[in-house]
């Protein structure tokens, strides 16, 4: 877990360009990326806020920052791959270049890579809608054999697919490749290939399907989780998803990325926005 | 040691070298902003931020998450809900307990480069006594906030919530310890000021207020049953797994300037001002009503280092007066 | 008449032919939203808006402001402050007092296309059952609404604030009309639930709540003595001309929400919930909870037709539905 | 008092120019202006609101309309004079052509012209600061002999002196037209024209002063004056200022236009932005 500059930045957006129903913001962030920066983990985020005009109206909302994944470094850029679900993201799809905003990070813990499973094995990334984002900085770190199963609701967010290379997509509408779920995708890459280790992001029902597949298994799999967040740094204990052994852990100190293992099952609370 | 101090005359800025420090029951401190209790995990934190956290250590006095006597685990999520303005949480003071807390946490705690007040709960003046004594016992521990804002197994009611019900229990426990011990009293309550003078005949040594507000919110439409349907709908419609919650930030600051004007006039111990307090002059305003301390909370979600913006700004302002 | 309702069933709405009526103490109401005392002002209203005030009045019933038994000129300016998400207001209950506005307000007020409430308040039961009798005799008037945030002159504690002391004054004021009596419940207290059942037992028809939490502010410091000078500075930052007020408006709804859900599991009574209100989101959240009407003010402020706009919208989602 | 429509509107702004330190604020309002609107009378006002972006950020503030002096009518335009004095005004001084805003108005009770004075005797105008809003409409009414006296507080801001005709300026840092106090000359006016009447809007100083000077001579005088408001229409009992004869009055119903006779003087909190 790399460290992060204490206390939130002021950076400006350089842009913020449309894929399909989503939107990559670009930040100009030389203390995280670049030569120079503490270079994130995969699977680490951000909590962000617009510098301007964040929260009023009619729902007075947003007052927090929002959390988002680190989802590529490009040079001095940093991007994030975001979805209009609500006032803060709406805002923040808002955003042009020139614009400032606030943000603190790279906050959580990542991928573990060299971890428990041998460098070797295939790497299986799978994600759900929005929940792709921090699988691309993820392929683009790991240089070993990688296969991406993607799934989508529809077309226009199944465009979303191109912030990764090969991927292969399936959606719930059937407009774009496999008409049905990524999980489906994924059973059938497990039995091409059991040795292979599972990577995976995005909502809630498609991470509980991926620890249960993975569990029947026995095959390792990081699933990289959420939850409402205040702080984004260990201070509120408000982000808990249940520990299988009891308790809670914390999604933003303990996680994002927590082994499938240490949960019991999925909490509805516990992932990316459908 | 205790100090006894009269507000009328406003928080003393000592010029120390560069520093502004302040006397606080005993205690010197380098400027007048701590954390709201439950608000800053600064062991976390040194996970998060590591070296820098202690170099740039925002609190001039660092407050414990509550403690209780046994270990809890705190609520179901979901534990946050945004208001506008505010927030509500409903974490449910998961904790160690006190052996473990003791233990494990005491000694990372002890390395901070600020006093460290623990603050506690209990039920009962009984469960209230084995904290104190404890906490009594580790030089570590600089002081003692005590958080009232708890059922009383006896009555139901919370234990601050009453005047008398507090001055009891305060009258039973305050023996327990000699370390600065201050009362951290509850904002849900008819007359917040006789409750402050009741902890103060109890043998408080200092106040702190406002605690959050109870408060609640519902499931977003989409996510729970259709409306009209014949299930009881308020079971059906609860967001928090707590159920409710405390209200907190920018929405009460207006309540707790109003608590602590009331407390600030009726008592002469020294109060710790808190709610909603973002910037500057929001600190300013809470010293000028009477506080010796603010407490920063909330806003520290939204940046970690809005406290030590915040000291660093009085201290300016205290130097270019001084 | 006296009806009672329980708050297990939800309001019930039944269709009169395009319009959605609710029972309310024996009333019939067009619909469940009302007005929150002292925040619409229908007689000046009328002289803004003309006729098109009739033709789309926003209320179901209109509440009118507190009416004391002598007149009240208020505080003076400033009166308002506006906070995050939120208003404090220190008016002071400025009103003509009982005589005049029975002799000069009434005729106008039932000229309304809605059911009157009148809204009053008073010291003593003496003093209420002197307004209340008054009110009593007037068929002008529908309902009558006690505004029980009024210290006791014997206790000095606000009459609503105590369960114990809030039965005793509906006991003893209770006889006094045989008209619907809505008890306007202080949300500053430690239990409002228990208030709640003080008040049902000592004979209230109705409950209604909450009202403003109270609240302060200081004055800008661009206003006011430089910080830091040795006069006392809480006497010379305050803003408010009446020192303290109330806090309304998006900012409360949350504690809103716990009060009215705490009250409406406690009581058999309906329920008058408001706080905040400002869609027709709101306005279900509250009548999920338990609530059988709506009160809307604050809002009213932002715009005068808000309370139109919720209740249609409620029609729209009761006609979708039945 | 013409009455308003009822319930806030939503309206689009035709355009926002700069005028030296102030803004006029263009927007169109069929239901207000032109041949089949309600035609304010000079010296009523509008609450008015940005629909988007109002509120949030550091202060959580505007949360509330805020009130303006109705500045001019051209065709179905209603114009507004802008200082930018704290978040609500920073807002709208933002504003640009397309953004739209919500507005509830006319309202209040705007000068009373053929009153108490006979129309023959010449009106003095007496303006001070953004005060001087409500005196360009009035000026535009009125078809008899008028003289317009301004003051300013620097260059900048008497630059506004151009919303009206044949001004004559007074500034308090002498940098345009007379040195000193509008009320100066004022006086000197009247010394000219002992039966002229007054029509005065600005800062609470500025309008004590005239207050004072025109009850010394007698001097009939409408001042139009300011107070926090919360609603507009009377709802609030917030606007208030202290009545000569006790008690108070509500500005935005008994005024903002009311006889100077009335008041005992006028209060600190009750005149324009200085
Ligand atoms: C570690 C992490 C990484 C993330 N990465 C990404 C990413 O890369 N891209 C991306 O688009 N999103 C990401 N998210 C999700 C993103 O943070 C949320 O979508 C965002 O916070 C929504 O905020 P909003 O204001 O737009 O909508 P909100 O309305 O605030 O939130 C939407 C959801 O929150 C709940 N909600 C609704 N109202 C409230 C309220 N008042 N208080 C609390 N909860 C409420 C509801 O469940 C609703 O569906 C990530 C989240 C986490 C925790
Ligand atoms: C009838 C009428 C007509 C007006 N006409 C014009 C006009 O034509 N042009 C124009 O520019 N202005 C006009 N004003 C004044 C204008 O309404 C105010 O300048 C505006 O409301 C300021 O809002 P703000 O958010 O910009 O600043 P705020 O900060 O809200 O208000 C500025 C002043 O209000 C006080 N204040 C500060 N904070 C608060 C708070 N939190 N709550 C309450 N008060 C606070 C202080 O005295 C401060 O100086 C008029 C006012 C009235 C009543
Ligand atoms: C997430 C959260 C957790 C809290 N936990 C505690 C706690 O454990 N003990 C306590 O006494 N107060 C607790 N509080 C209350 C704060 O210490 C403080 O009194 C309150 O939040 C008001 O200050 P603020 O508006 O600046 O946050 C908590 C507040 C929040 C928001
Ligand atoms: C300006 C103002 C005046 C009020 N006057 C009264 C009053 O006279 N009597 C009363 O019982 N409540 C009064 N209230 C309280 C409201 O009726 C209501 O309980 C409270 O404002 C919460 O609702 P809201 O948030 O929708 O405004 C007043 C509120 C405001 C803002
Ligand atoms: S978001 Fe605050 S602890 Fe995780
Ligand atoms: S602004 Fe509300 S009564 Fe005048």
């Amino acid at each position: 877990m790399s460290e992060a500059p204490f206390g939130r930045r002021l950076l400006e957006v350089t842009g913020n360009d449309e894929l399909g129903a989503y939107r990559v913001l670009r930040v100009l962030d030389p203390q995280m990326c670049g030569p120079r920066g503490a270079t994130p983990e995969p699977g680490q985020f951000a909590m962000i806020a617009a510098a301007e005009h964040w929260g009023g109206g009619e729902q007075q909302r947003p007052y927090l920052p929002r959390a988002f994944s680190i989802a590529r470094l490009a040079g001095e850029e940093c991007h994030f791959l975001l979805e209009d679900v609500g006032p803060g993201t709406r805002r923040l799809c808002e955003l042009r270049a020139g614009d400032r905003l606030w943000v603190l990070g790279p906050l959580g813990r990542g991928f573990q890579l060299g971890g428990r499973e041998p460098d070797q094995r295939r790497a299986l990334l799978v994600g759900g809608g929005v929940g792709i984002a921090p699988l691309a900085i993820l392929q683009d770190t790991l240089d070993r054999d990688t296969t991406v199963l993607l799934g989508f609701r529809d077309r226009a967010r199944a465009a979303g697919a191109a912030l990764l290379r090969d991927a292969h997509v399936a959606s719930d509408d059937g407009s774009v490749g496999h008409h049905g779920l990524v999980t489906e995708l994924l059973a059938a890459e497990l039995e091409r290939d059991p040795h292979a280790v599972v990577y995976a992001c995005g909502p809630a029902a498609m991470l509980e399907g991926v620890r249960a597949i993975c569990e029947q298994r026995a095959t390792p799999a990081q699933l990289a989780l959420e939850a409402g967040m205040a702080c984004g740094f260990g201070a509120c204990f408000g982000c808990v998803v249940a520990r299988r052994d009891g308790g809670y852990l914390r999604v933003c100190v303990d996680g994002p990325v927590v082994d499938a293992a240490e949960l019991e099952h999925v909490d509805a609370h516990a992932g990316a926005p459908a | 040691m205790r100090m006894r101090e009269r507000r009328r005359e406003p928080a003393i800025y000592a010029k120390r070298g560069d520093s502004v420090s302040i006397e606080f029951c005993g205690l010197t401190l380098a400027h007048p902003i701590i954390n709201g209790s439950g608000t800053f995990d600064a062991i976390a934190a040194q996970r998060v931020f590591g070296a820098q956290l202690h170099e740039r250590f925002p609190f001039a006095a660092y407050v414990s998450k509550t403690i209780t006597l046994e270990p809890r685990a705190g609520n179901p999520p979901p534990r946050l809900w945004e208001t506008p303005a505010g927030l509500i949480n409903s974490i449910g003071l998961p904790n160690k307990g006190l052996e473990r807390y003791l233990a494990e946490d005491l000694p990372a705690l002890a390395e901070l480069p600020v006093p460290l007040i623990t603050n506690v709960m209990g039920a009962s003046a009984e469960e209230l006594s084995i904290l104190l004594d404890a906490c009594d016992a580790r030089a570590e521990i600089a002081a003692i906030e005590l958080n009232v804002s708890c059922p009383n197994v006896k009555t139901g009611l919370d234990i601050g919530a009453d005047p008398v019900q507090l001055e009891e229990v305060m009258r039973a426990v305050r023996p327990c310890t000699g370390k600065p011990l201050i009362v951290k009293l509850t904002p849900n309550t008819a007359d917040v000021g006789a409750c402050a003078l009741g902890a103060e005949r109890g043998g408080a040594d200092a106040l702190s207020l406002i605690n959050t507000l109870r408060a609640t919110a519902l499931a977003p439409r989409a996510r729970r049953a259709p409306v009209g349907d014949s299930a009881p709908r308020d079971a059906a419609a609860a967001w928090l797994g707590g159920g409710t919650g405390g209200l907190s930030g920018p929405a009460i600051r207006a309540v707790a300037l109003a608590q602590v004007a009331a407390v600030a006039t009726r008592v002469t111990i020294p109060v710790i001002g808190m709610g909603g307090v973002q910037s500057v002059s929001h600190a300013q305003d809470l010293l000028d009503l009477g506080a010796t301390l603010v407490a920063v909370g909330t806003e520290s979600f939204r940046d970690p280092a809005a406290a030590a913006r915040i000291a660093e700004g009085l201290h300016e302002m205290a130097t270019r007066r001084g």
